[in-house]
């Protein structure tokens, strides 16, 4: 017996559904669009407070991502390098939630120090820019450890000096005159776990907390948000590509009647146009309208076919 | 050549989606291989190095970072840690509950303190006002233009929706709670009733948990795709083809 | 400021005690109620629905003469939630002994692994049928997650399993495990301690324990005194935390529809102009949150002490 | 230089000794003797002896951080200082012993990993000493394994040394960091990245077969969830909420049904007061539980 049309909606074979997707994903990456957006508010205030940073100031950088969240995570490591860099800001790195994360934030840095050289702009440097200070098991230990006695946390560890074995990281120009967990003006944290919620415990009232997290979780990281627990943060594809808008754009700026993007509570914060700014989220964020799309639409069949064949029983 | 071989390593594993094959199953054994291997690596690198070895040997002054001292205490773990192998015995097997007891003993001990570090201030934001204090506007007036004096005056009051949306946040968690009751013989109508608008209550946040996850996910997946038909197709192989 | 007052303890000061006080009163409801049950009281509990598919499930796997495919879940070192995991599956070991039905238990840490090995060897023996234990069926997979999630989701195709059990500390694998399992019609019983994994369990299993009917599962399928006096002391916690809720929505609800003319900030009350009462002016706020006023303590100091920082010059 | 280095050097005490001095290595190694002493002597202690033993271990473990909770404070301790009475003695070790104590579970849970390697060995040793249709799957695995744990090390023993700073840059590498880089980066991190995105296909199936309009929850789960996926689409929500604002023209009132601020409510409201009622309950079973392990109050494997 062949089932009618409502039965056929209701049960598409999945390798038809993945193929589908696949294409939803696959074919909008050769075609770049623009898709107009308002950045969200509390990526506004993640980008404010990283600019509101004076130049040469230290950041504390907690980086919790590794190959696997790559598609969100790195896009958001890039853009607040970018960032970073033009600060000329001085970054301290360490990692709690996975031993590999180090290497990767290491990796991506180095990355975008290749692309620079190749523009022949100045790199941003291992030891006098900033550190590695490497992974630490336990996070909720180490995080602890962090807030409380930042010496005794980072002492012992060790990161390369230019052409010279390595030394204690509280002799790199970074860490210069470090001592506790307020001495940074800011604390960045862009993970893929839990490693935030610690970080709110045992940092927050201490020195000021932005994260970069995740999509799935934007939720949580809201209450914090409106807590005042952290600053701002930038989460997932959506954040990331907010962020990229209000590097090229800034907020109310050049003057707030023209400005592309206005905002109320926050003050001129200035934009570098830049076809740099473009980066994992101008290249991603379109295509997630397709699959998105996908899941809605496919969903939708799903239902109408269970009303079809519902009806189709009754006659 | 490091890219060609992640993408084929890629397809290798979503090849499953169609069905479990030889190419699923030899990538899946490499990525069992190389986790282990790994884990080997990091188990000494990134964990017993600097946690266990450095602090019962100590190490020796560096330029710029004093020696410190072993503790040779930490030897004692060693023992601990070999009665674990006792589990493949078939008499003494018992010995390995010894090291989890530990590691659970620690692990509990650490709930008692924790707990109210972690629920209290939950506990604390649930209680918000339930009625309002101003009846000048049902919901927040817009702050567009206003001094900072009166931005927080609005700040410092409830307005009826608020006060609406606090009771349905108070309602929600209440509720909840009260479905997961599980010794009480619930027979009065009204307490059911509660429990079963709990279970709504919750679907409504595992609706609204779903759809901010499908953002991530999907984005990986284009991430993948960009990594397949961009970094490597089009950057990668299609150069070299054309011998650009 | 007298000693006698300095020396009663940092966390105990202001309103610190209270959640020192919270937490030994759900200590000891716990403790009382386990007592009360061993006593011989018969205390009630209610219908799980999941749980009833336990032994549904593992009936099926017999019949089909297919494993029944377990995992604790990945946490990263042992704790209650995988000793809860491997508990609950001991019982479905016991079942799947006693109808020489083959399992396989994926552990993702070490540790586990040790605990589970252990734990369902006496499941066998104790049934007497320690000739019928495979150690292999309790295996390491790996503990990277998602090498983990590709090797058993590998075994659960191969293997065609015909019951799985996900229950512990699942993340973003979990939709991996469970479509998996569907799609080769497995029965699923699953269940997450992470909320945010619920939704997708929901979507792709057949059953579900919510939250903590994960931790009421063993009381409920062993009827053990200890497991169920232990969960009726949760549930009067779970009570008082309702009532307190209650009862301070109630209080802060009133208390802030009035003025204030003074203010604490940092244990110490100071006179401000008038202003509308804010959350953190709330007496359940200030017990909340303790406020602690500095207080200097003056000590000797030790001989050998270096100051840090000063060594390195 | 060697003055100084002198001068800086922690002074030793009965615990701890100079890094590298005989007197570390005597005590290391008898304590060592007479940890595995002990644990010879377990395996003659008699079988009613056995549970209380686990249980001792257990209570004295957890009972250092109970302690650590219970116990008063010091209050306004500054480094250097000494404890003024007993009551301080003991939190100002309680205090210092933290660092120690934290670590211990991550060094057990080290050691026991090789029960897990020995496993993974074990079941695929036989796999192929058996000749089983799936032996060249694990010889496979144990040759990967095999690659890692070398290239691992090699490329961990070179960083160390004088030339570590140097293999930042590509140009300096060797034959270990490119089969390193590979194994890593190249294969373990990408197979990482698509593990995680397979999960997006079978979202798609999972939602499309099980969001039906069938019971009122599913009705709600399905609601919600589109709602969200809605405000997500950038494109969507900018659309809508133009048109919300062009309607509302300034009415505070209708600005709300901006998509943004829908999608706003709703997790505020019910997904942040959800997960917080649920978690009420999981937080109590641990700490239950918890209680009820310490005390080894449970029948171990009590499931049965």
């Amino acid at each position: 017996m062949k089932g009618n049309l409502g039965e056929k909606l209701q049960s598409l074979p999945k390798p038809i559904l993945y193929l589908i997707l696949i294409l939803a994903t696959s074919i909008p990456l050769f075609f770049p669009t623009e898709v107009p957006n308002e950045p969200v508010e509390s990526t506004k205030d993640f980008y404010a407070t990283l600019m509101a940073l004076p130049e040469g100031s230290k950041v504390l950088l907690m980086s919790d991502w590794t190959g696997s969240t790559r598609g969100e995570s790195k896009g958001a490591f890039r853009s607040i390098f970018k960032i970073l860099i033009r600060r000329k800001a001085k970054v301290a790195i360490y990692s709690a939630a996975d031993p590999q994360a180090p290497r990767v934030a290491q990796d991506a840095i180095n990355e975008l120090n290749m692309e620079r050289k190749r523009k022949n702009l100045p790199t941003f440097d291992r030891w006098n820019d900033w550190v590695n200070i490497g992974y630490f098991p336990n996070a909720e230990a180490a995080i602890n450890g962090i807030a409380n006695d930042l010496k005794g946390a980072f002492g012992g560890r060790k990161d390369f000096p230019p052409n010279s074995p390595p030394r204690d990281v509280f002799q790199s120009p970074v860490l210069q005159g470090v001592t506790k967990v307020e001495d940074f003006p800011l604390m960045l944290v862009i993970t893929a776990s839990k490693t935030s919620n610690f970080a709110v415990e045992r940092v927050s009232g201490r020195t000021p907390l932005a994260f970069a997290v995740t999509g799935v979780m934007v939720p949580e990281t809201q209450v914090f948000y409106q807590s005042k627990q952290i600053v701002g943060y930038c989460g997932g594809l959506k954040g990331v590509y907010d962020l990229e808008q209000l590097m090229e754009s800034g907020v109310n700026f050049p003057d707030k009647a023209t400005a592309k993007i206005k905002s109320d509570k926050l003050g001129t914060i200035e934009g570098f146009p830049d076809p740099d700014n473009k980066g994992q989220g101008t290249r991603y964020y379109p295509t997630l309208h397709y699959a998105l799309a996908l899941m809605i639409i496919m969903i939708i069949l799903g239902n109408v076919g269970m009303f079809l064949a519902k009806r189709g029983d009754k006659s | 050549m490091r890219i060609t071989a992640g993408v084929i390593a890629t397809i290798g594993l979503y090849s499953v989606l169609w069905k479990e094959n030889k190419f699923y199953r030899f990538f899946e054994h490499v990525f069992l291989g190389l986790a282990a291997g790994w884990t080997m690596v990091a188990l000494w690198t990134e964990t017993l190095k600097a946690n266990w070895w450095d602090k019962m040997v100590g190490t020796p002054a560096e330029t710029g970072a004093a020696a410190t001292n072993g503790m040779f205490a930490y030897a004692l773990l060693i023992p601990f840690g070999l009665m674990g192998y006792f589990v493949f015995s078939k008499k003494h097997n018992w010995i390995s509950r010894i090291p989890i007891g530990i590691i659970l003993g620690l692990w509990s001990g650490q709930q008692v303190q924790v707990w109210w570090n972690t629920y209290g201030p939950q506990i604390d934001a649930t209680l918000k006002p339930i009625l309002p204090t101003t009846w000048d506007s049902l919901i927040v007036p817009s702050t567009n233009g206003l001094t900072p004096e009166q931005l927080s005056q609005v700040q410092s009051q409830i307005y009826f929706s608020q006060a609406v949306n606090n009771f349905l946040f108070t309602l929600t968690v209440v509720s909840v709670l009260s479905y997961f009751l599980f010794s009480f013989e619930v027979k009065s109508k009204a307490v059911k009733g509660i429990n079963t608008m709990g279970r709504y209550l919750l679907m409504i946040g595992f609706g609204a948990i779903f759809g901010s996850t499908v953002m991530m996910r999907f984005t990986l997946l284009i991430d993948r795709m960009h990594f397949i038909w961009i970094e490597w197709l089009r950057d990668g192989v299609f150069p070299m083809i054309s011998g650009r | 400021m007298p000693l006698s007052e300095v020396y009663i303890g940092e966390q105990y000061r202001d309103s610190g005690w209270f959640g020192v006080f919270m937490t030994l009163l759900v200590a000891a409801f716990v403790l009382v109620n386990i007592r009360r049950a061993r006593g011989g009281k018969d205390l009630y509990i209610r219908r799980i629905a999941g749980l009833n598919a336990i032994d549904e499930a593992i009936g099926r796997a017999t019949e089909m003469g297919k494993p029944v495919l377990m995992v604790p879940g990945l946490s990263d070192t042992i704790n209650a939630i995988a000793v809860q995991a491997v508990n609950i599956f001991a019982y479905v070991s016991r079942i799947a002994a006693r109808f020489a039905n083959p399992i396989l238990l994926c552990c993702y840490n070490a540790a586990v692994y040790t605990y589970a090995q252990e734990t369902i060897r006496d499941v066998y023996q104790s049934e007497g049928v320690a000739d019928r234990y495979d150690p292999d069926s309790v295996r390491f997979v790996s503990d990277r997650q998602f090498a983990f999630a590709a090797g058993v989701s590998g075994l659960i195709l191969r293997e065609q399993t015909a019951a799985t059990f996900f229950l512990g500390e699942f993340y973003a694998e979990s939709l991996i495990f469970a479509e998996t399992a569907n799609s080769i019609g497995a029965i699923q019983v699953a269940s997450s301690t992470e909320t945010t994994q619920t939704p997708f369990f929901i979507a792709a299993c057949d059953y579900v324990l919510i939250g903590d009917e994960f931790y009421a599962a063993s009381a409920y399928l062993t009827r053990q005194p200890v497991l169920v006096g232990s969960l009726v002391g949760q549930d009067w916690s779970k009570l008082m935390i309702i009532l307190m809720i209650v009862f301070g929505t109630i209080l802060n609800t009133f208390e802030i529809q009035g003025k204030t003319t003074s203010e604490r900030t940092k244990g110490v009350w100071s006179q401000i102009p008038e202003r509308n009462k804010k959350q953190s002016d709330t007496f359940m706020s200030q017990l909340f949150k303790p406020q602690l006023e500095k207080v200097k303590v003056e000590r000797p100091i030790d001989p050998n002490y270096v100051p840090e920082g000063e060594a390195a010059k | 230089m060697i003055p100084l280095l002198q001068a800086q050097a922690p002074a030793t005490s009965f615990w701890s000794e100079a890094f590298n001095s005989s007197e570390l290595w005597t005590k290391l190694i008898i304590t060592l003797i007479v940890g595995l002493v002990v644990m010879v002597g377990l395996l003659y202690a008699p079988i009613r002896a056995r549970k209380p033993i686990v249980a001792f271990f257990t209570f004295i473990s957890g009972a250092y951080w109970v302690l650590l909770y219970l116990w008063p404070k010091p209050i306004d301790r500054q480094p250097g200082e000494m404890p003024l009475n007993t009551v301080e003695t003991v939190s100002f070790w309680l205090a210092d012993s933290n660092n120690v104590v934290v670590s211990f579970t991550q060094i057990l849970t080290g050691f026991l990993l090789g029960l897990g390697i020995f496993s993974l060995l074990k079941i695929h040793l036989t796999k192929i000493s058996k000749g089983h249709k799936d032996a060249f799957f694990s010889i496979v695995l144990l040759a990967s394994m095999g690659l890692m744990i070398w290239f691992g090390y090699a490329d961990w023993f070179d960083r160390l040394g004088e030339r570590g700073a140097m293999l930042d840059n590509r140009d300096n590498w060797g034959f270990t960091q490119y089969g390193r880089d590979f194994l890593f980066e190249g294969l373990l991190q990408q197979m990482d990245a698509a593990m995680f995105s397979v999960i997006a296909f079978y979202i798609l199936s999972a939602a499309y077969r099980a969001f039906r309009v069938r019971s009122v929850e599913a009705t709600i789960l399905l609601s919600a969830a589109l709602l969200v996926l809605l405000s997500l689409m950038g494109a969507v929500s900018f659309v809508w909420d133009e048109n919300v604002k062009a309607i509302a023209n300034g009415n505070p009132f209708i600005l709300n049904f901006q998509l943004t601020e829908v999608a706003q409510w709703i997790r505020n409201t019910f997904q942040t007061s959800s997960i917080r009622g649920i978690q009420f309950g999981v937080g109590l079973g641990a700490l239950a539980m918890g209680l009820r392990l310490w005390l080894s109050l449970e029948k171990p494997g009590s499931g049965s």
